[in-house]
């Protein structure tokens, strides 16, 4: 195993896995974790040692079947990718552990099914990152958004509704992005990343080159569920199985986030998108403001704690939308930081929700009441993605909103300040009342003295506990570890020009 | 008027192209049926298909197959032969389209069979119940 | 909802018409699509490959990538479906 | 200021976090649990003590976490106005945790184990705010206590405690985060720093308007200093338990709000500029109003924590406005009013919490002839309000007389008369309790003749306190070194 092939055995790992899960699943139950955990360790060390590697060596291109660029596929191992590398397989690592204990007891029989398609996402979201050719996306991406697909529909209730609707809305996502490929594949000949970001300044910019821009980048923003393109989110996040959600929530908008960044860096250029196209930056971060306080509004108005979730998933989609849009370094730093902090806080809190899920019950606020009593580590942790959402320091939350705001305030763009701070307000509302109601006591418990002392503690099975409490301390340790981590990775992944 | 005709003689066929796309996405948002959803969604996805491929075309150019012998002895004129990429797109393209099409029937079969309709609105309403 | 969904479908229409404008000509052999990249596989493919089909070369060894993408896309919608209809529930 | 690193600061910000894992262990064997809660306490007033020399010798220590933003570390200094401050909290939170074993074994509290764990994770965070190096640092740990006493505020769990509760976090978390951190993030704007540095890091960097904005920004952003009108929440906290409110108005809460402004005065701002834009009034006009509003409204208050409550806000913004003055006496007494106010207002808490167990009471109108029961309870609560009101020979008079000496240095007559006034009102808010205690006589039949004093484990910090009140006045030499090094550095 030469040490330059470990991104491939990253993404490959997982995809192996899944059709040993398929084959072997099927007969033995048993045959499903130590597989499944075996094949993520593995990617994440490969992930792992692949950052050190372009850390210490700096980032490199790696072409598929030895066929040069632009003629054959290409992947970029860079600082950002492998970056998000890490981030994928980390988060799926950590949130499997938990989803096989939950997926244990929500789908007995059909589990061999769930983590075929769990590996494949995950498989699918390496091949995402580490790509560099524009129609390659487009396959992945179907990939992800397929395994999604199949993932929410094994939920509860009304899931197979929502699932459908997430099926109309992604694929007319993707239809979008590959009439925009298309269109640059007719300007331009080539689907190489690099190919086109040469090809595309000597080119007039006439309609067609704008055309393709922008349906791409809308097929991403319907795919990320950027605010007004997010109306199936909500019911598709919230209707997934608990084991679904830990690995979808915090990856698939994240990751199309990042692909939003390859797309207007590596094949488009700053120059396009800010100097050529000024105006468009301002209709984009008054969008992504407005996103922000609408899905904050919205999320206001929930009364279960995973549908209010998800609409903070959409107002943070604003964050990051609209900081890469400021055009600036300190936005574009902000926004890759927040991806990175993004996922470990949603993926803490979705943790955490199906931890209580599995206790609980139900997660209608009601159903919250006297919490902290019974589950105690598990509320800890709560609070920790909590305050990291309100961005309260030192949790990694705090400073990549740091960034942005100071992102915002040197752009001028005060709409988007104000936003971020309005959501945080929310989010403290938000996260305030749902600690307020753990916090209290249940009404039928007694009014006062030694009584409920007597409440048994419960707290949700070890397997969901360990992810829970790891995702939780990572939030504080990327928190303090923001300085090394702008110095010496993000530093190096904003493309040029900035 | 003559740059009009050239126009249009020049790009009708992406024209007609659009043209579908525009029924094919307008079925997808706006009706209410889900199989009509999902057809539409067929629809676009052709009109995509078909897009590439004519951007493909060369006039006059042959199907992208070369005479190995004679290739080996002369070489190849690519001016003469169509353009194989997109076909290859789009063979992907059209499994994607065929998989995608394959997990929606497979919804609306057990959305029809749990609700007993596919009409959006009546989905709607039973669901609330 | 529909007054919507009528309104984006032409704003969509028109933008994609309104892109077509700098587009090469249909058949034009000088269009970009046929000048870069096309052209080498379309004269490699026997050297390089063997196969004279320059789209079986390009599907199954340039862009084989993409094609073994391809076909876990099939796998994981037969699982998808699989699951999907093994629904216990009615 | 010669700093050398060492981790001394952090051990001393860190042992009452670490300390809560030891008192969440012993949640079954209460007896340990306390004795950790004090050993806790003891070690950490000695780790501060123990950098006290470095200090007073014009040195200090400083300890760097991890630079998080270009520029900005999390990092601890220790320098002789943290120093002030840390004593001081650090000494009383003993006296509040031998306190608290007493009166919570008398209530028999619920949750006491959580009660000990938070009230050791909220000293962390004021002992933190105290060496914080720069604004960010102060930042994190202001919230940390915002959070970490929202458990003891709403330690009864009922719908009062709930929302007071809400009220607190409402009122401390909004104001932080809509206007501290935007403050805070303009200041990095403009400076590229957050450091905290011997006069003020703005001068040169912003203009009249722009500092005058920030700084009524950061006035009301550390809510915790309640000056009016964001000064709602603290009347309301005091449905937590006694212990817990003599910790909010004496050892930390209220002080850490205070002191968070007043590091901005002399470390953000710095004093020469705001006597060059001449932005003091800012600081005087908003201090003045509030040590005479509050003071009105303690009068009508009939409850007596809630008229405590009242005094506390007023006497707060004696420090506000002691920095306001930026004459070196003003400043002084500013500071120096922090540990005078501290020691008394902690007493008079104490000796309510006292009255609360012994005779559970809380209004004043009922609390007639219980001084002749509790005397020494009654004492000691007579003390601490001589020290409130500023009389001799008690420690208020030294800071109130500085405050005084400040104004008309300052040509600032107005506010002799506001510092005079004040104390009139003060004096006839309290008096009326103590005269009530011991003369008038009480009626019904629940008479005070069954009433004793209150546990001992109460009544020796609550002595200890009022002799400070005392002992202040009459040594208060090492509070007014470190004063002076912070005034004229």
């Amino acid at each position: 195993m030469s040490p330059t092939n470990l991104h491939m055995y990253a993404l490959a790992t997982p995809l192996i896995g899944a059709f040993a899960v398929m084959v072997l699943g099927r007969y033995s139950r048993r045959a499903v974790a130590p597989i499944v955990l075996g094949v993520l360790s593995f990617s994440f060390a490969a992930a792992l040692t692949v950052f050190l590697q372009v850390l210490s060596g700096g980032g490199f291109r790696y072409v598929v079947g030895n066929w040069l660029a632009p003629y054959g596929i290409e992947l970029s191992v860079d600082h950002l990718g492998s970056l998000m590398q890490v981030l994928v397989s980390g988060v799926a690592l950590t949130a499997s552990v938990s989803a096989l204990k939950s997926v244990a007891n929500d789908l007995q029989d059909r589990q061999h099914l769930f983590f075929t398609l769990y590996l494949i996402l995950i498989a699918g979201l390496h091949g995402l990152v580490l790509t560099a050719d524009a129609f390659n996306v487009y396959v992945l991406l179907e990939i992800a958004s397929i395994t999604a697909y199949g993932l929410i529909a094994l939920g509860r209730g009304r899931a197979i509704v929502s699932s459908f609707n997430y099926v109309i809305m992604g694929s007319t996502g993707a239809c979008f992005y590959l009439l925009g490929i298309g269109y640059l594949y007719i300007l331009t000949g080539t689907l190489n990343m690099a190919d086109l970001a040469r090809i595309i300044p000597t080119l007039q910019s006439g309609p067609a080159l704008a055309t393709a821009f922008s349906f791409c980048i809308v097929g991403l923003w319907i795919k990320m569920a950027f605010f007004p393109l997010h109306v199936w989110l909500p019911n598709a996040y919230s209707d997934m199985p608990d084991g679904a959600a830990v690995l979808v929530a915090p990856l698939m908008t994240k990751v199309t986030i990042y692909l939003m960044i390859r797309f207007m860096f590596s094949i488009f250029s700053p120059a396009y998108e800010f100097i050529q196209h000024a105006g468009v930056q301002q209709i984009v971060v008054g969008m992504a403001a407005l996103g922000i306080v609408c899905a904050s509004a919205m999320a206001l108005g929930q009364k279960n704690l995973r549908r209010m979730l998800t609409y903070l998933i959409i107002a943070e989609v604003g964050y990051m939308v609209g900081g890469v849009w400021l055009a600036n370094t300190q936005g574009l730093t902000g926004a890759i930081l927040h991806i990175v902090n993004d996922a470990l806080m949603t993926l803490c809190l979705f943790l955490a929700v199906s931890a209580i899920a599995s206790r609980a019950g139900a997660l209608d606020f009601e159903s919250l009441r006297g919490l902290f009593r019974r589950m105690p580590v598990t509320m800890a942790a709560l609070v920790v993605a909590a305050l990291s959402m309100i961005g309260v320091p030192p949790t990694c939350g705090f400073f990549s909103k740091w960034y942005l705001l100071l992102g915002g305030i040197q752009a001028g763009q005060w709409l988007y300040v104000g936003a971020l701070i309005f959501s945080s307000l929310v989010n403290a509302v938000l996260f305030f009342r749902v600690i307020e109601i753990a916090y209290f006591r249940t009404p039928d418990e007694g009014a006062h003295g030694s009584g409920h002392e007597a409440v048994p503690i419960r707290e949700a099975p070890a397997a969901m506990l360990q992810p829970l409490v790891a995702a939780a301390a990572a939030l504080v340790v990327v928190g303090l570890a923001t300085g090394p981590l702008v110095q010496h990775v993000i530093r190096f992944a904003l493309p040029g020009g900035f | 008027m003559d740059a009009i005709l050239t126009e249009i003689i020049a790009k009708y066929n992406y024209w007609i192209y659009v043209v579908l796309m525009m029924i094919g996405f307008y079925a997808m948002i706006g009706k209410n049926n889900l199989v009509k959803k999902l057809l539409g969604m067929n629809i676009f996805q052709t009109a995509i298909i078909l897009m590439f491929i004519s951007a493909g075309v060369k006039k006059g150019g042959l199907i992208p197959i070369i005479d190995k012998q004679a290739a080996l002895e002369h070489g190849v004129n690519s001016a003469l032969i169509n353009n194989p990429v997109p076909h290859v797109l789009m063979l992907t393209a059209i499994v994607v389209s065929v998989s995608v099409t394959g997990v929606a029937l497979a919804l609306m079969q057990r959305i029809y069979r749990r609700y007993g309709t596919l009409e959006e609105n009546e989905i709607l309403e039973k669901m609330d119940r | 909802m529909k007054r919507i969904a009528l309104i984006s479908t032409l704003l969509a229409g028109a933008l994609l018409i309104w892109g077509t404008r700098d587009f090469p000509s249909w058949g034009d052999p000088n269009a970009p699509a046929s000048r870069h990249v096309s052209p080498t596989y379309i004269e490699g493919t026997v050297k390089d490959t063997s196969i004279p089909n320059a789209v079986t070369s390009v599907l199954g060894d340039y862009r084989g990538y993409d094609t073994m993408f391809e076909t876990v896309v099939i796998f994981c919608a037969g699982i998808v479906v699989i699951s999907v209809l093994r629904r216990p529930d009615a | 200021m010669n700093l050398q690193p060492s981790t001394w600061p952090l051990a001393a910000v860190l042992i009452s976090l670490l300390g809560t894992v030891p008192i969440l262990l012993s949640e079954r064997r209460p007896n340990l649990r306390e004795t950790w809660t004090v050993l806790i306490s003891l070690g950490k007033f000695a780790i501060i003590a123990s950098m006290l020399p470095a200090v007073l010798e014009g040195g200090g220590y400083r300890f760097t976490l991890a630079e998080v933003l270009p520029g900005v570390a999390i990092a601890l200094r220790v320098d002789a106005m943290g120093m002030y401050f840390a004593l001081v909290a650090s000494f009383l939170w003993i006296l509040t945790s031998i306190y608290s074993i007493g009166y919570m074994r008398a209530l028999d509290e619920h949750d006491q184990t959580r009660y000990y764990a938070s009230f050791a994770v909220a000293m962390s965070a004021t002992i933190g705010v105290a060496f914080s190096a720069n604004l960010l640092t102060l930042y994190l740990f202001y919230e940390m206590l915002s959070l970490s006493t929202y458990p003891l505020v709403t330690h009864k769990q009922d719908a009062e405690a709930r929302s007071a509760g809400r009220k607190y976090l409402t009122y401390l978390l909004g104001t932080s985060v809509a206007l501290t951190l935007p403050a805070m993030i303009l200041i990095y704007v403009l400076t590229g720093t957050l450091d905290f540095s011997v006069g003020g890091i703005l001068a040169g960097k912003a203009d009249a308007s722009t500092v005058s904005i920030l700084l009524v920004l950061l006035v009301f952003g550390f809510a915790k200093a309640a000056v009016m009108p964001l000064h709602g929440w603290l009347p309301a906290a005091m449905v937590a338990p006694t212990p817990v409110s003599s910790f909010l108005h004496g050892v930390a809460v209220v002080k850490v709000g205070v002191f968070s402004i007043l590091r901005m005065v002399f470390f953000i701002f710095g004093t020469g500029l705001l006597a060059d834009l001449n932005l003091g009034a800012v600081l005087t006009a908003l201090a003045s109003v509030t040590i005479l509003g509050a003071s009105l409204v303690a009068l009508t208050q009939d409850n007596l924590k809630r008229r405590l409550a009242y005094s506390t806000i007023s006497q707060l913004s004696y420090m506000i406005l002691g920095a306001g003055m930026l004459t070196t006496a003003g400043m002084a007494g500013g500071l120096l009013h922090l540990s005078m106010h501290a020691f008394g207002k902690i007493t008079l808490f104490l000796c309510a919490g006292a009255i609360y167990i012994a005779a559970h009471k809380s209004n004043i109108s009922e609390m007639d002839g219980l001084g002749r029961r509790m005397p020494v309870t009654y004492a000691a609560f007579f003390m601490a309000s001589l020290s409130i009101i500023g009389m001799p020979p008690m420690g208020g008079f030294l800071s109130k007389w500085s405050l005084v000496v400040g104004a008309i240095d300052g040509g600032q007559l107005l506010l002799v008369a506001v510092v005079l006034v004040s104390s009139l009102l003060s004096a006839a808010y309290f008096f009326p309790i103590v005269y009530r205690g011991f003369f008038a006589r009480a009626a019904g039949e629940n008479g005070p003749e069954e009433i004793r004093e209150a546990p001992i484990l109460c009544l020796i910090p609550l002595s200890v306190t009022a002799l400070f009140c005392l002992g202040l006045f009459l040594w208060p030499s090492l509070a007014l070194q470190l004063i002076q090094m912070v005034v004229s550095p």
